[in-house]
């Protein structure tokens, strides 16, 4: 198996909040591969963008650890910390909030060069040319400012500034969710070409399954910052095994208007994260739920690389 | 909902300060308000050009003279030329409304940005603080500092700017809160920006524009307080012109001699309705909301 | 009564904005009809014109700075667009009713959900105070919401349960057109799918007509029997479901199917179409997706483009589709 | 929900005293001895020196800040050099013309800025809308006092029908408030119209008529309650600039209300008057503020919930 490139373990963020500690993430293993793409999916609430956060070290987590290349960094600070942040980059949801409204398409992007004291003031300007031109920006927006632009562009000047100072790593937090289906798949497709010639890792945090179908190698289904499943992708859509995940790709509506169409019915919505009980949170929802779900429950390998957080897994397939 | 998509033809350098101004300009009613408001800063820079006469020059003769052609706007009480007086009292009541904003500003940006960053415990202190201030109502508090600040230019403006610092610092520090949470500061902080470079430029040049839109507002009603300060005895007095004074100086005249109240009266309206005028344009023109 | 295809008919409605001094041509000769108890789709992109067309035809459009240039719209052998507002008063909510995007902000945050159910039965049902709320606590049942949360604020509810009551509020009078505006958009996907399959029931039970505007074919592939794809304020392509999704003829429906990642097979790129939507306030000249279109010949580029129709029922806006309408 | 008033009073109690140290503190500093301001400069050092043991102003800052605080819980406002009578008798004799005066000023803003800003928005881009938004920016820009000096001019003097000063008669008010009335009634009539505006567009005011609901009840039903969330704010942080109207009015028509008392005081340099009706003053204040944020919290059920810990 080749080296991981992000590898977290047990990984906690609580939040404080009014009444108690919300658990945004809680107790949550997982390995990226270099130059692999691991979806994060689950629905809003579910901890996945606090999750990506947390990894890239905008977040301090409560409890875990995160390894980068190996090396634990979960505690780094100071210029530790710099460095690190420079090899692991974030791309956001929102293209309109996302952008500094005030900072021209070369501002945007020449600002972490700026700041990396890497460039001189000529190689400035040719990095930012460089890298528009990788993200496909036309040069004529260069002194362009966000509103002028449409949310592809927008989202494709993010990726620029993320990807300015060679990351290894980048979390995508729902990068195309805001944008209507062309303009996701053009993004779709930029982020895929540059993966492949920068030999990017990707997190791809995402509530949609088709994308993150499309474009993971590797899959996490969280559910109220659980952990409940994790596998390759492929193997994830044809056998899913956790009984969330097998309600989840049943909700989604396909294209294929002559495929079979049978839903399993869930209950009930997301109960709240804060000062949860302990055992599975989907149990409240789970048509097949015993006492034995008010337990924590343990990751079970399945397959290879195929884990599944429920202690009737077996059974139930 | 119909969004639309503008790309510069050329790439062309553009400043957004000269758009905001090219917005403005569109509007008529604010654009000739503001030509009005610079016009009148210009006649307080050079009014010892301007004046017709001195505007100390006493003459008993022309004593509560009516408006007339030599003297457009009458005389007062000691027969000084009133148009005169005005004109060098724009200095007084335009200097006092400038300053008291710009300091009242400078303050609460202080005040704001430490409370919108340094953790809870400086918001904490700053906005009790603020409680307490704002408990006085607004004149009272300006005149009760001036009382203790005593009379004359600077300590007006000072008693002035710290009417005006607490709802200046409580716009910003909301303005703060709200721009710290948004991604593009996140995003800054991803790339290494220190905390000091994060404010000063993602998070205060987006926060000043509705500050600049209640600074364009505030003069004017700066304007009135001053002149307010002047007629219950504080702030300027008599005999320096400033507007306030001057109404002061001849309200015992109002039955007979109405123009000594009348023309001061209205140009503190003129100023106060400009800066209006001018602050809603303002409004418009830095409004991301029709930008887009 | 002729036959069932007259129950609802836009004929070349065309709808217009002012923005900013110029003018946003929003809706540009939208002719559609709907058959009792059937759904339309109406797919497409942001600022296509969908929502306009939905308000166009409860009238609720603001005006200014919107306006109707053009057109007809025939409800049940009314004239919908020259109706008197009193008439209007009545079929809104009663028999046309509206189910809106964002269920966080169509809610009254200030009236309690069950006074805002009980608001539209009092209006057009005519009951008693008393008999509008046992009428309300009934749909908020029927919507899977218990009865005693009649009293509770719409903050106290979440997303999806806000959008249940909207569903309730405009099924309460039993519509025979439900124009749902992206009624799942702004919900998770197992939400999602208990609100569309609702609808889908209760739109059964009622014998309700649908109008389903998204832009999520899949939803459409799920509730749908006929659709029209909307682009830059046009209908360029329309037909039965099957029509749609089986044989996409225009460029663009076929651009949005290849956008589309899928949840089977092994595409390892995606061919969505090229480009950005035209800015409404300038359109281009000839067929509005010329200067997007692979296919583009100097015919697209000038004049109006005709409807072809392929098969019956099966139209296409498009100068390619016309030999190939000719050879059907 | 009683919890939420009884910590809210415990917050004004704070707030309160802090005005009290502020003031005091202030006023502490002001250069110049009080004690010789009473005699005249030409007094005798001894005489002074009793005078200043006598006020109490020879002890060190603490103390006397202690005494002040402690006399002000005994509602002991000190007396006033000028008049050589207790502050207090003053007080209960003028306080509640002035506040007559301001909250006549608040109900007059309030009915006629409140229906002007809906008709404004109502009729938004229509003459209605133009001449309201006019006559609101006009009437934000003339000063109250010179207003109230050219009604003299106008209604008193000219025509006679009202009283220039004093407080005979219900006539004597009539200037005053409606004078004093004009700027607050521009800033409601914009903020309503705002306000309004910003509902209007809101998407439940479309869910409103998309249900049928007539033009009227849309904007009287669904969009005039949201709207008037933020105005209830507003009315009473006007409250301020009402109570800073009445001080004015009264010093310009001559009436004995606590205003008149305090810019008397303020010329002749009367300390005890001063700070004693700035804490008066602010304590009516912080509770007008106080009964508005309930009045907020009661009508907006968002707000109520936080506050009932529901």
């Amino acid at each position: 198996m080749a080296e991981p490139c992000i590898e977290v373990k047990n990984l906690e963020k609580y939040f404080t909040v009014g009444k108690g500690k919300l658990h945004a993430v809680d107790g949550v293993s997982f390995k990226i591969e270099k130059g692999k793409t691991m979806g994060v999916v689950g629905e809003s609430g579910c901890g996945k963008s606090t999750l990506g956060r947390t990894i890239i070290h905008q977040h301090e987590p409560t409890g875990g650890q995160i390894f980068f290349n190996g090396k634990d960094v979960t505690k780094v600070k100071g210029r530790a910390l710099r460095d690190l942040r420079e090899h692991m980059q974030i791309v956001f949801q929102d293209p309109y909030s996302s952008l500094n409204p005030r900072y021209t398409v070369e501002a945007t992007i020449r600002e972490p060069l700026l700041l990396s004291h890497r460039y001189s003031k000529g190689e400035l300007a040719d990095e930012v040319t460089r890298l528009m031109q990788l993200c496909g920006i036309d040069e004529r927006l260069r002194l362009a400012y966000p509103h002028e632009l449409d949310g592809g562009r927008r989202q494709r000047v993010g990726i620029a500034r993320a990807l300015a100072l060679h990351p290894d790593f980048v979390v995508c937090d729902e990068p195309v969710s805001a944008l209507d289906v062309s303009i996701q798949a053009q993004v779709l497709n930029l982020l895929m070409d540059l993966q492949e010639q920068e030999n990017l890792t990707y997190m791809f945090v995402t509530h949609d399954l088709s994308v993150v179908r499309h474009i993971s190698h590797d899959i996490c289904v969280m559910y109220l910052g659980q952990l409940v499943e994790t596998s390759p992708s492929k193997e994830l859509f044809e056998r899913p095994m956790h009984p969330y995940t097998k309600a989840l790709l049943s909700a989604i509506p396909t294209t294929d208007i002559h495929a079979p169409y049978q839903r399993i019915q869930l209950k009930g919505e997301i109960t709240s994260p804060i000062n949860p009980k302990p055992g599975c949170r989907f149990a409240a929802r789970c048509p097949y739920a015993v006492d034995r779900c008010r337990e924590p429950q343990e990751l079970h390998e399945m397959s290879p690389n195929h884990f599944v957080a429920c202690c009737r897994v077996e059974e139930l397939n | 909902m119909a969004e639309k998509k503008k790309a510069p033809a050329t790439a062309k350098k553009k400043n957004q300060t000269l758009e905001i101004i090219k917005r403005l300009a569109r509007n008529k009613v604010a654009m000739a308000a503001g030509i009005v408001f610079v016009l009148l800063f210009v006649m307080a820079i050079f009014a010892p050009l301007l004046e017709p006469y001195d505007y100390t020059l006493m003459n008993g003769k022309l004593a509560f003279a009516k408006p007339s052609l030599e003297h457009p706007f009458g005389c007062d009480r000691l027969g000084r030329d009133l148009m005169s007086r005005i004109i060098r009292g724009s200095r007084f009541s335009l200097g006092m409304g400038l300053l008291g904003v710009l300091c009242s500003l400078a303050a609460a940006s202080v005040l704001g940005s430490v409370a919108g960053f340094f953790g809870q415990v400086a918001d904490n202190i700053v906005m009790r603080l603020l409680d307490v201030i704002q408990a006085i109502p607004g004149i009272l508090l300006t005149m009760t500092i001036s009382t203790v600040l005593g009379r004359g230019f600077f300590n007006t403006v000072l008693a002035l700017s710290i009417g005006g610092i607490p709802g200046n610092t409580r716009m910003l520090r909301a303005m703060i809160l709200a721009i710290r949470n948004s991604e593009y500061v996140e995003a800054a902080s991803s790339i290494n920006c220190s905390k000091a470079r994060i404010i000063a430029k993602h998070i205060l040049p987006n926060a000043f524009a509705p500050v600049l839109v209640g600074a364009a507002m505030g003069i004017g009603g700066t304007i009135g307080q001053a002149s307010m300060l002047s007629f219950v005895g504080l702030g300027i007095q008599p005999p320096d012109p400033e507007w306030g004074a001057l109404i002061s100086d001849g309200r015992n005249y109002i039955a007979t001699y109405p123009h000594l109240i009348v023309f001061p009266g209205l140009m503190i309206g003129i100023v106060s309705l400009c800066a209006c005028l001018l602050a809603d344009g303002l409004r418009d023109a830095t409004d991301p909301k029709l930008k887009k | 009564m002729s036959q069932n295809k007259d129950f609802l008919r836009i004929e070349d409605l065309v709808v217009e904005y002012t923005s900013d001094g110029e003018i946003v041509q929003a809706v540009n000769g939208v002719s559609l009809s709907l058959e009792k108890g059937k759904t339309l789709g109406l797919v497409g992109e942001t600022g296509a014109g969908k929502t306009t067309i939905a308000k166009t035809i409860m009238r609720i459009l603001p005006e200014p700075p919107a306006r109707v240039c053009r057109g007809r719209i025939e409800f049940e052998d009314r004239d919908l667009l020259n109706l008197p507002e009193k008439e209007m008063l009545h079929i809104r909510g009663n028999q046309i009713a509206m189910i809106f995007q964002d269920p966080m902000t169509a809610l009254n945050p200030v009236m309690t959900v069950g006074s805002q159910i009980a608001e539209v039965i009092e209006l057009h049902d005519h009951l008693s105070g008393g008999e509008a709320k046992r009428k309300a606590v009934e749909m908020l049942e029927m919507v899977g919401i218990p009865g005693a949360r009649y009293d509770n604020y719409p903050h106290e509810f979440s997303g999806g349960m806000k959008q249940r009551v909207v569903i309730a509020m405009a099924l309460a009078c039993a519509p025979q057109l439900l124009l749902a505006d992206e009624p799942t958009t702004a919900l998770d996907v197992t939400i999602q799918a208990q609100v569309l399959e609702m609808i889908a029931d209760l739109k059964k039970r009622y014998d309700t007509s649908m109008i389903l505007i998204t832009h999520d074919l899949g939803v459409v592939a799920r509730t749908c029997d006929d659709v029209a794809v909307v682009y830059a304020g046009e209908i360029i392509e329309n037909g039965s479901l099957e029509d749609i999704f089986d044989h996409p003829t225009h460029p663009y429906t076929i651009g949005l199917f290849g956008a589309l990642p899928k949840l089977t097979g092994n595409e390892k790129r995606l061919s969505p179409v090229e480009g950005l939507p035209p800015d409404p306030t300038h359109l281009p000249a000839g067929c509005k997706f010329s200067p997007r279109c692979p296919n583009v010949t100097e015919a697209c580029r000038s004049g109006e483009v005709p409807a072809y129709e392929m098969t019956p029922g099966h139209f296409v806006r498009c100068h390619l589709a016309a030999n190939a309408a000719k050879e059907v | 929900m009683w919890r939420y008033v009884l910590k809210r009073l415990g917050m004004m109690v704070f707030v309160v005293l802090g005005v009290a140290i502020l003031v005091f503190s202030l006023m502490y500093f002001v250069p110049g001895d009080p004690a010789m301001l009473i005699l005249g400069s030409g007094a005798d050092p001894a005489d002074v020196a009793r005078l200043r043991a006598q006020m109490g102003i020879d002890k060190p800052y603490l103390v006397q800040l202690g005494t002040f605080l402690n006399n002000l819980l005994h509602l002991d406002f000190g007396v006033s050099y000028q008049y050589n009578t207790p502050v207090i008798e003053s007080v209960k004799e003028r306080l509640p013309r002035t506040l007559f005066l301001s909250v006549m000023v608040i109900i007059f803003q309030t009915l006629i800025g409140i229906p002007l800003g809906i008709t404004a928005a109502v009729n938004a881009g229509k003459w209605q809308d133009t001449f309201c938004v006019i006559v609101s920016m006009i009437g934000l820009a003339i000063p109250g006092f010179w207003l109230s000096l050219m009604s003299i001019k106008v209604f008193s003097v000219n025509l006679g029908w009202f009283p220039s000063f004093g407080i005979d008669s219900w006539k004597s008010y009539v200037l005053p408030i409606v004078t004093m009335a004009i700027g607050g009634l521009s800033m409601n009539t914009r903020q309503t119209r705002a306000a309004m505006l910003e509902v209007i567009r809101a998407d439940y005011v479309t869910t409103a008529k998309a249900k049928g609901v007539s033009a009227h009840d849309v904007i009287y039903k669904h969009a005039l309650p949201n709207a008037l969330i933020p105005v209830i704010t507003m009315i009473g942080g006007s409250f301020g600039g009402a109570l800073g109207g009445a001080i004015i009015a009264e010093s310009v028509f001559v009436m004995p209300g606590l205003g008149l008392y305090l810019t008397n005081a303020i010329n002749a340099l009367d300390y005890a008057v001063v700070r004693s009706v700035v804490v008066i003053l602010a304590v009516w204040f912080s509770m007008i503020m106080l009964v508005t944020d309930l009045v907020y919290a009661f009508v907006d059920p968002r707000i109520k919930a936080q506050y009932t810990g529901k």
